[in-house]
């Protein structure tokens, strides 16, 4: 270890009064860019008391990839692409909140194939990625590559449909403002139909092997435990939040896109420890599961853009807008304020992973060190839109 | 050691059932059928990578599966994702921290250049500023089978490394060196923005 | 929810001598916003945040912007003796306003589930003096977004926890988000550079020797033989 | 002749010292011909996730690390005794097995004690 040997005497140790407890130093540990579990290059120094947490603070920046100062110059559509690379597990849900403000800020209507496909894909996204946190979640708790061998498979199914329609696995660019940018190919809707069909079966295996097993059971429940009035106070929204018992969906709040026109329910939890939270997940794809049945129902065929919107030189009016949806991993809002040019003069992500960290240390304190990485896999975070 | 075995002698003696191998194919055969990448994703082009190791697009056909979290037991780096300035330094320090016979793969158009980020101030221009880089993929993301690509051509560079005589493989030489200067964070930008030693940018006519 | 006029209203009562004045959005948006002076800035936002039927516990997105000094042209219609006789002609009046950074808070109820009240507050001006009050001990969600403010765009938030910056390395001494910022130049091996990279690589461009005197009579050469 | 009785027990010593001996030998015989080792500041310097390590590790940790190693020591040390019982069980009277249900009865006894002392409630 350290190279130079201390003698006794060199070791200046603190006086160590018997009536007190034996209290042990801070090992100062960071939980660096390059970790397994932490899902990206996200570092958090931590000071350690044994193996128990004492103090914990996020370091971000390691993937800052001047997203928004890339989108102040380049064209309102020309950032479109740019919105995929923000959370790159849901491309479909932040092109979606991107064309919804920028549909806000320019008073732009959309028509209802259009509207309709916009929410089979962001359900369909919210799916994968829901199945996927829940991979990597089981990951972190130590049941080592299985549980993510299953949510891939089920990923690649949905990756195929995003593929045949946009193009691109990953990074869609898929919707525009006004619209979508091409229709679903002959084939698209039974193949989407099917898979939505086979879906439960993954669900109902996971529920079998994770929600009754102990040791899932031991690891989660009363670890990370969020109180609702904080979770209001630090901004935290979506799944996480709906864990503590705030029933907030943005959803059902604001009513875009045509989501008035499904019934579907909102899971709330009732303690906020990492056990609701995984259980949140699980319950909103049943709910998904239920909307894009409602929406293939639905579905007309018909236009998916409207045409009055100008492609190539789009100048919307001076004036600002916020838009914001309720992406997989919460509230996703874009902020623009346009000067009347082809570039936005103030363009801003809000994203949900960001601001949902706040209270990573309110919830990692007095844990143990694995607990810390349990509960910051239940965070959900993406460094893509942490780091922007 | 110095020529290969012709091929018309080994098949005639596989025939009497008689195999010949030298060492250098052996050593070489071992290596490149169980290269162990360094667990580290940086951004969207680590989401390829991992889906390239779950079941579908195995990569552990090519003995590449077992994704090591320490660099002292990965033989291989592969750099997925946008290189930023302030991840720059650490990605040089854990490359100088792998054992030696070690290999990077530059994963992406943000690793070999900067990709859709490059006119970002934060963002570093490619990764081959300060490490050697053996197979570059590009793609934003490259598609699971482009990484498999990558994996089967660096299996090609590997079976072809000398074991000895001049031109033996970069970790046998002696002078050959195993670590490179982290760069230090200055008060607008890195300080070194690119290792000479390291970086040999192409010379272009400009018109 | 109630119009912005009946909050604007009912803050000021509130808070004796608060400042605020309504920003209309000219964009079919229609989100106007409250821009509340510095002073009493913490005041309102409590209020805001405690009034029962209010309620405005999340603050859902804190913006820096940056605003450059600006010359507005205002035309207006004049009546101007125009050599003898009265006519209508419009008059452009110019306007410079000082340049500002501005922190703009989205806020939202999640106990009455109504709409964002957007409030803004802005510095004095863009040098050293920019500082504004942290609101993060209101709402906690403001506490990361506001060291990225910071961090960004180089505004001080008096009594914030814990003010660093968030995301660039703490060596970093600009503010990049700025609209004036000049961001390192790296370009010098741009093997295709196209539209903006093409003038950030030109600048590393060597320069073509100067054609001496051999090549002007060889370039002029083929101008007498054609 | 009929082999000694020790003699397997000496060709298993053998084996098992040169076993190991073997890759050592050989990775010293490579590192000694082809591949040079190339050690420098960075190469040893501590790993923590690619980021400098600051600060010692050999730090004062908290007492109840110390007793709950002791107590594991106890049941080691125990179980090595039961190991060769355990082997020629069959071939022992019943006054063996009185006398190693003792030496566990006064083990055990001292962890109910340490337990009932409170050392192994573990405390955040």
């Amino acid at each position: 270890m350290s190279a130079t040997v201390q003698t006794l005497e060199a070791i200046e140790r603190p006086p160590v009064s018997m009536g007190s407890r034996l209290e042990g130093e801070l090992l100062e540990v960071s939980m660096g860019p390059q970790h397994p579990s932490t899902h990206g290059v996200f570092r958090m120094n931590v000071a350690l008391e044994g193996e128990v947490v004492r103090k914990l603070k996020p370091v971000f920046g390691y993937l800052h990839r001047n997203h928004e100062k890339l989108g102040e110059n380049m064209s309102y559509l020309g950032s479109m692409p740019y919105t995929d690379r923000l959370d790159y597990f849901c491309s479909m849900t932040n092109n979606w909140a991107y064309a919804l403000s920028v549909e806000k800020l320019a008073g732009i209507k959309v028509p209802e194939r259009a509207e309709y496909l916009r929410v089979i894909l962001a359900e369909l996204t919210r799916l994968q990625n829901h199945a996927s946190l829940l991979g990597f979640l089981l990951n972190d708790m130590g049941a080592w590559g299985t549980p993510l061998m299953y949510a891939f498979r089920e990923r690649e199914k949905i990756l195929d449909l995003f593929e045949s329609l946009s193009g691109s696995r990953m990074m869609c660019d898929y919707m525009r403002f006004g619209g979508c940018r091409c229709d679903t190919p002959p084939g698209w809707m039974e193949r989407a139909k099917q898979i939505v069909d086979r879906f439960p079966h993954f669900i109902d295996d996971l529920e079998q092997l994770v929600v009754g097993n102990e040791v899932v059971i031991g690891r989660t429940q009363n670890v990370g435990i969020l109180s609702p009035d904080l979770a209001i106070n630090a901004g935290i929204a979506g799944p996480m939040l709906r864990a503590s018992g705030v029933n907030y969906d943005i959803r059902k709040v604001d009513g875009y896109g045509f989501y008035p026109r499904f019934k579907f329910r909102i899971p709330l939890g009732e303690h906020g420890d990492t056990y609701d939270r995984l259980m949140m997940r699980v319950l909103e794809m049943r709910e998904s599961l239920s909307i894009l049945k409602q929406a293939f129902e639905q579905i007309q065929p018909g236009p998916i853009m409207n045409p009055k919107v100008k492609i190539r030189a789009f100048r919307p009016p001076v004036g600002e807008a916020y838009g914001r949806i309720e992406g997989p991993k919460g509230e996703l809002g874009f902020y623009l304020i346009s000067d009347g040019g082809q570039n936005p003069y103030r363009y801003r992500v809000r994203p949900p992973s960001f601001v949902n960290l706040t209270v990573l240390e309110d919830l990692c304190l007095g844990h143990t060190v694995a607990d810390v990485m349990v509960i910051l896999g239940s965070v959900d975070i993406v460094m893509g839109e942490v780091d922007r | 050691m110095t020529e290969p075995i012709d091929e018309r002698l080994r098949s005639e003696l596989q025939q009497h059932g008689v195999w010949v191998t030298s060492m250098q194919e052996l050593y070489n055969w071992g290596r490149k059928n169980s290269i162990w990448p360094l667990q580290f994703g940086l951004a969207c082009c680590a989401i390829e990578m991992i889906a390239t190791a779950a079941s579908r697009y195995d990569i552990a056909r090519f003995g590449g599966e077992i994704f090591r979290p320490s660099p002292r037991q990965a033989d291989l780096m592969i750099v997925a994702g946008t290189v930023t300035k302030k991840m720059a330094p650490q990605i040089v320090r854990l490359y100088n921290q792998m054992a030696d016979p070690k290999y990077v793969i530059a994963m992406g158009a943000c690793a070999i250049s900067g990709g859709p980020f490059k006119q970002g101030y934060n963002v570093l221009k490619g990764i081959d500023r300060y490490i050697p880089v053996d197979v570059y993929i590009p793609g934003c993301p490259p598609r699971p089978e482009a990484l498999l690509h990558a994996f089967m051509e660096l299996q090609r560079k590997i079976d072809s490394q000398k074991l000895s005589g001049a031109d033996k493989a970069e970790h046998l030489k002696p002078e050959q060196p195993s670590e490179f200067p982290v760069p230090l964070f200055g008060e607008h930008d890195l300080e070194s923005s690119a290792n000479p030693g390291v970086f040999h940018p192409p010379e272009i006519e400009r018109a | 929810m109630e119009s912005l006029e009946q909050i604007k209203a009912r803050a000021e009562r509130a808070v004796s001598g608060a400042q605020i004045a309504i920003v209309p959005n000219p964009g079919p948006a229609q989100q106007s916003s409250l821009l509340i002076d510095n002073e009493h800035a913490f005041a309102v936002a409590r209020f805001l945040r405690d009034d029962p039927t209010l309620r405005l516990d999340f603050c859902s997105n804190v913006t820096g912007v940056d605003w450059l000094d600006r010359v507005v042209k205002k035309t207006v219609k004049m009546k101007r003796l125009v050599d003898g006789e009265e006519k209508e002609v419009d008059e452009t009046t110019e306007e410079k306003i000082p340049g500002y950074l501005e922190a703009v808070y989205h806020l939202y109820s999640m106990t009455h589930k109504h709409g964002p009240v957007i409030i803004r507050i802005r510095t004095r001006d863009r040098g050293d003096g920019a500082r504004l009050p942290s609101l993060t001990t209101i709402w906690r969600s403001a506490e990361f977004q506001e060291r990225e403010i910071f961090d960004l765009y180089g505004v001080r938030f008096d009594g914030h926890p814990d003010l660093r910056r968030i995301l660039m390395w703490d060596e970093f001494v600009d503010y990049p988000m700025r609209k004036d910022y000049r961001e390192p130049d790296d370009y010098e091996w741009e093997p295709t550079p196209h539209d903006e990279v093409l003038e950030k690589a030109k600048r590393h461009y060597t320069q073509r020797p100067e054609l001496d005197g051999a090549e002007k009579i060889t370039a002029g050469g083929d101008a007498l033989n054609r | 002749m009929t082999p000694n009785p020790y003699l397997f027990i000496v060709i298993f010593v053998g084996v098992a010292l040169v076993f190991p001996l073997i890759p050592l030998a050989l990775a010293w015989l490579w590192r000694r011909f082809f591949q040079p080792p190339k050690p420098g500041p960075d190469k040893t310097s501590i790993y923590e996730c690619g980021v400098e390590s600051v600060g010692d590790a050999h730090i004062q940790f908290h007492s109840q690390y110390y007793l709950y190693a002791i107590i594991f020591l106890v049941f080691d040390v125990e179980a090595i005794f039961l190991v060769p019982f355990a082997v020629a069980f069959t071939g022992l009277p019943i006054g063996a097995f009185i006398a190693i249900l003792v030496f566990l009865l006064l083990l055990v006894e001292g962890l109910v004690w340490a337990w009932g002392k409170g050392c192994l409630d573990w405390e955040h």
